[in-house]
């Protein structure tokens, strides 16, 4: 069995993303997910702090210090872009406007529940950021995450253990070793890495597995 | 590849259902989507729910669809401005529903359902005929009534450029209910007077944001 | 006695119209007020429909059909005027950010309720504008009309008869015969035009009345 | 004649009391006024309720209020920015009191109390710990809190722009929190890198009007 690079996640996430959607990529991995857009396809990214239309990072020698994205590194604007300020990103958040939010999780649960904000560590102040907003708002909630933790705790659960960030929102989950959707009738297994099989997967999951009839080897080229 | 444009009124209109809320721009006839409100009426959709500032001028865009009594109920804070006559016809007839909703609260209920906000406390109307029947708290020492969001089925608005992804740039006082309706509906036409190349609007001059519309034809 | 004509009503009320202030003109006899602005004053004009630094009428061959104030007249843009969308002009109204909006008025209570929004005549519909949300949300409401209707009824009630466009708002009323101030004492008589007395103005008012200490003659030069 | 303009950094902090709340702009360093922050720290000004996305970058602006003390409490959405040192060594020495609210929730509220709404409802939070002890209602089937607005007794912004009257323009994402706090404060205070002469600024691409803004210092 061969897991999915960090770089093949966020491939195998960009692939789902629809010509002319409207997308939030959560900080961290989902970021990655706008070198990997389709060909052909023009997605424009949004940005909690007040950007549609963002672009790659700029060149050596055209960084625009006033040009940063939610997760404060420098970005560039395309032909089409626009800026607002930080009330009207949010309205377009809360409003319901995004196709999609593309987030990451420290645990999701069976119902959907997405749990990404804090681990109540006290050692580590908590922060939320956009989050809840993005898990609320969106059209979509995807989540972007490996399948367990450094410490092999599976992440995808019965139900979450740390404190939720919404309940019921997230609708797919895009993992190192599968693509899985949660579903009325509990999580279901859309796609699944090479070599691996439910009983595999079910070992690295705590919430129950279903297989979906038409599942599929999840495959990503090197990127 | 993002293009709103389609190619006439008609196809622009298309969809409208009868019954239909639809959210008309403008104030008075200034910033009025009078050409797509016009094609609007062609489609023969009726019964329809209107939210504007005023209920028609002369006898075209909002004014000739109360005129041909496609309008079940009109929403608005002044429904008479310059030659209602259409308006003021069908209200003395019994043919049009009235409900009078101050300018203000208005606009702050099409933003509402555009920031996913349920509902919300102010104090315009509260201790008035147009706050009766509304939940009320005393906040601060102060009468507030809550107030819901108003969400349309489609809304009609007007601008000056825009470019093929929606960014939308308006003139002068014309920009009025634009924007704020544009972001209330479930979906936005457009008419403009021009649309440029991508990249030619300024990126810190556009008003309203491409993600809020969905169709753009030129008038 | 000599009461003000309409265009003196409008000059008074304009006097006291301070250097800086954002100020919002009621539809009608407020609207005339900007026509007499002291000299070096700068007063920002706000407007209902997304206007702030509003200026007067158009020259002939400058019109902008685009242009219009909230009572529909073409209007002028000075420098430093900007333009917004309905929901900020609003917000502005709204959230406290005018110094005062100058009202018409049907009738005016001692308490300072505002009635100016409908009569309810069967024949006459109703509608409401922005008097509600000027009347709860300007610092401070001041009025502009006659002491008297046509008919010669009071308009400065004990009660509103009318229906309401907000309770306790009003602090200042312009009539052609007195400047008076809504106070928790009761309306406070500032200002009265020559050869009148509290009697012969008490006769043509419903609330009571007391005279201010240091009332003056209420006079305005031909404009 | 209207002129915001005010010859120092020191006058434009000038009246700010202990114990105040203060609305500080800007999305980590960028849009962050720093001078204004720098000075507000040297009037000696404690007890502060400081309102921010983040809590401080680096030794400087908001950073440096919290490093000597001055900042009681901070209601942010997200403390830790980039070298968020003076924050963290605040936080563990149990010096600083946080409170912890969403974004768009952070945003809104101090919209609300620029808006003259008293509260409103809003998904974000709803079963979750930061919606905790606040008022809950269902609406159409989904659940939503009431959230109360946020009003600075001063607010220290940072444009790029600006004439005498206080009309602002910003610079691409250095906009971000800086209209809404303007909007959201008695006092509104703005260092701007450029005052330029009245009517030059377009009067469709003003992004604050002059009427949220109070004093104007160049920087």
């Amino acid at each position: 069995m061969k897991p999915l690079s960090r770089r093949q996640m966020a491939w195998r996430a960009a692939q789902d993303l629809e010509d002319g959607a409207y997308v939030n990529l959560g900080i961290g991995l989902p970021t990655l997910c706008s070198d990997f857009i389709p060909q052909g396809r023009e997605i424009v990214f949004h940005s909690e702090n007040g950007i549609l239309g963002m672009g790659p990072a700029p060149r050596p020698g055209e960084e625009d210090k006033d040009l940063i994205n939610a997760g404060k590194q420098l970005v560039t604007l395309l032909p089409g872009g626009v800026f607002f300020h930080h009330n009207d990103a949010f309205l377009m958040i809360r409003g319901g406007h995004l196709d999609v939010a593309l987030l990451g999780a420290f645990e999701v649960s069976e119902k959907g529940d997405l749990a990404n904000w804090t681990t109540e560590d006290p050692n580590f102040p908590p922060g939320v950021g956009g989050a809840m907003d993005l898990a609320v708002g969106a059209r979509e909630v995807r989540v972007l995450v490996e399948h367990v933790t450094k410490e092999g705790r599976p992440r995808i659960r019965k139900h979450c253990s740390y404190p939720l960030t919404a309940p019921h929102c997230v609708k797919r989950v895009y993992t190192n070793l599968a693509v899985l959707d949660v579903t009325r009738e509990g999580v279901v297994v859309r796609e699944m890495v090479e070599e691996l099989d439910l009983e595999g997967l079910q070992a690295l999951t705590e919430a129950e597995l279903r297989l979906a009839n038409d599942w599929r080897r999840l495959a990503a080229p090197e990127v | 590849m993002i293009d709103k444009r389609v190619r006439s009124l008609a196809e622009a209109v298309s969809g409208v259902r009868d019954g239909a809320t639809v959210l008309c721009s403008g104030f008075g006839a200034v910033g009025e989507p009078v050409e797509l409100l016009n094609a609007l009426r062609e489609t023969g959709v009726r019964d329809l729910v209107c939210v504007a500032n005023n209920a028609g001028t002369g006898d075209e865009g909002l004014a000739g669809l109360i005129k041909d009594g496609r309008v079940r109920k009109i929403i608005c804070s002044f429904p008479r401005t310059t030659d209602p006559h259409c308006f003021e016809a069908a209200y003395k007839a019994g043919k049009l529903e009235l409900e009078i909703v101050p300018q203000g609260t208005l606009s702050e209920r099409m933003r509402a359902a555009a920031a996913g906000i349920g509902g919300f406390f102010v104090k315009t109307a509260a201790g008035t005929q147009l706050g009766e029947g509304k939940e009320t708290r005393e906040i601060d020492g102060e009468l507030y009534v809550l107030e819901q969001p108003i969400k349309g089925d489609v809304a009609f608005c007007r601008a000056d450029r825009a470019d093929r992804w929606g960014n939308l740039i308006y003139r002068k006082s014309a920009r009025n209910f634009n924007p704020v309706m544009a972001m209330a509906a479930e979906l936005t036409v457009v008419q403009v007077r021009e649309i440029v190349e991508l990249g030619s609007l300024d990126a810190e001059t556009v008003v309203t944001p491409g993600i809020f519309v969905d169709r753009l034809v030129v008038v």
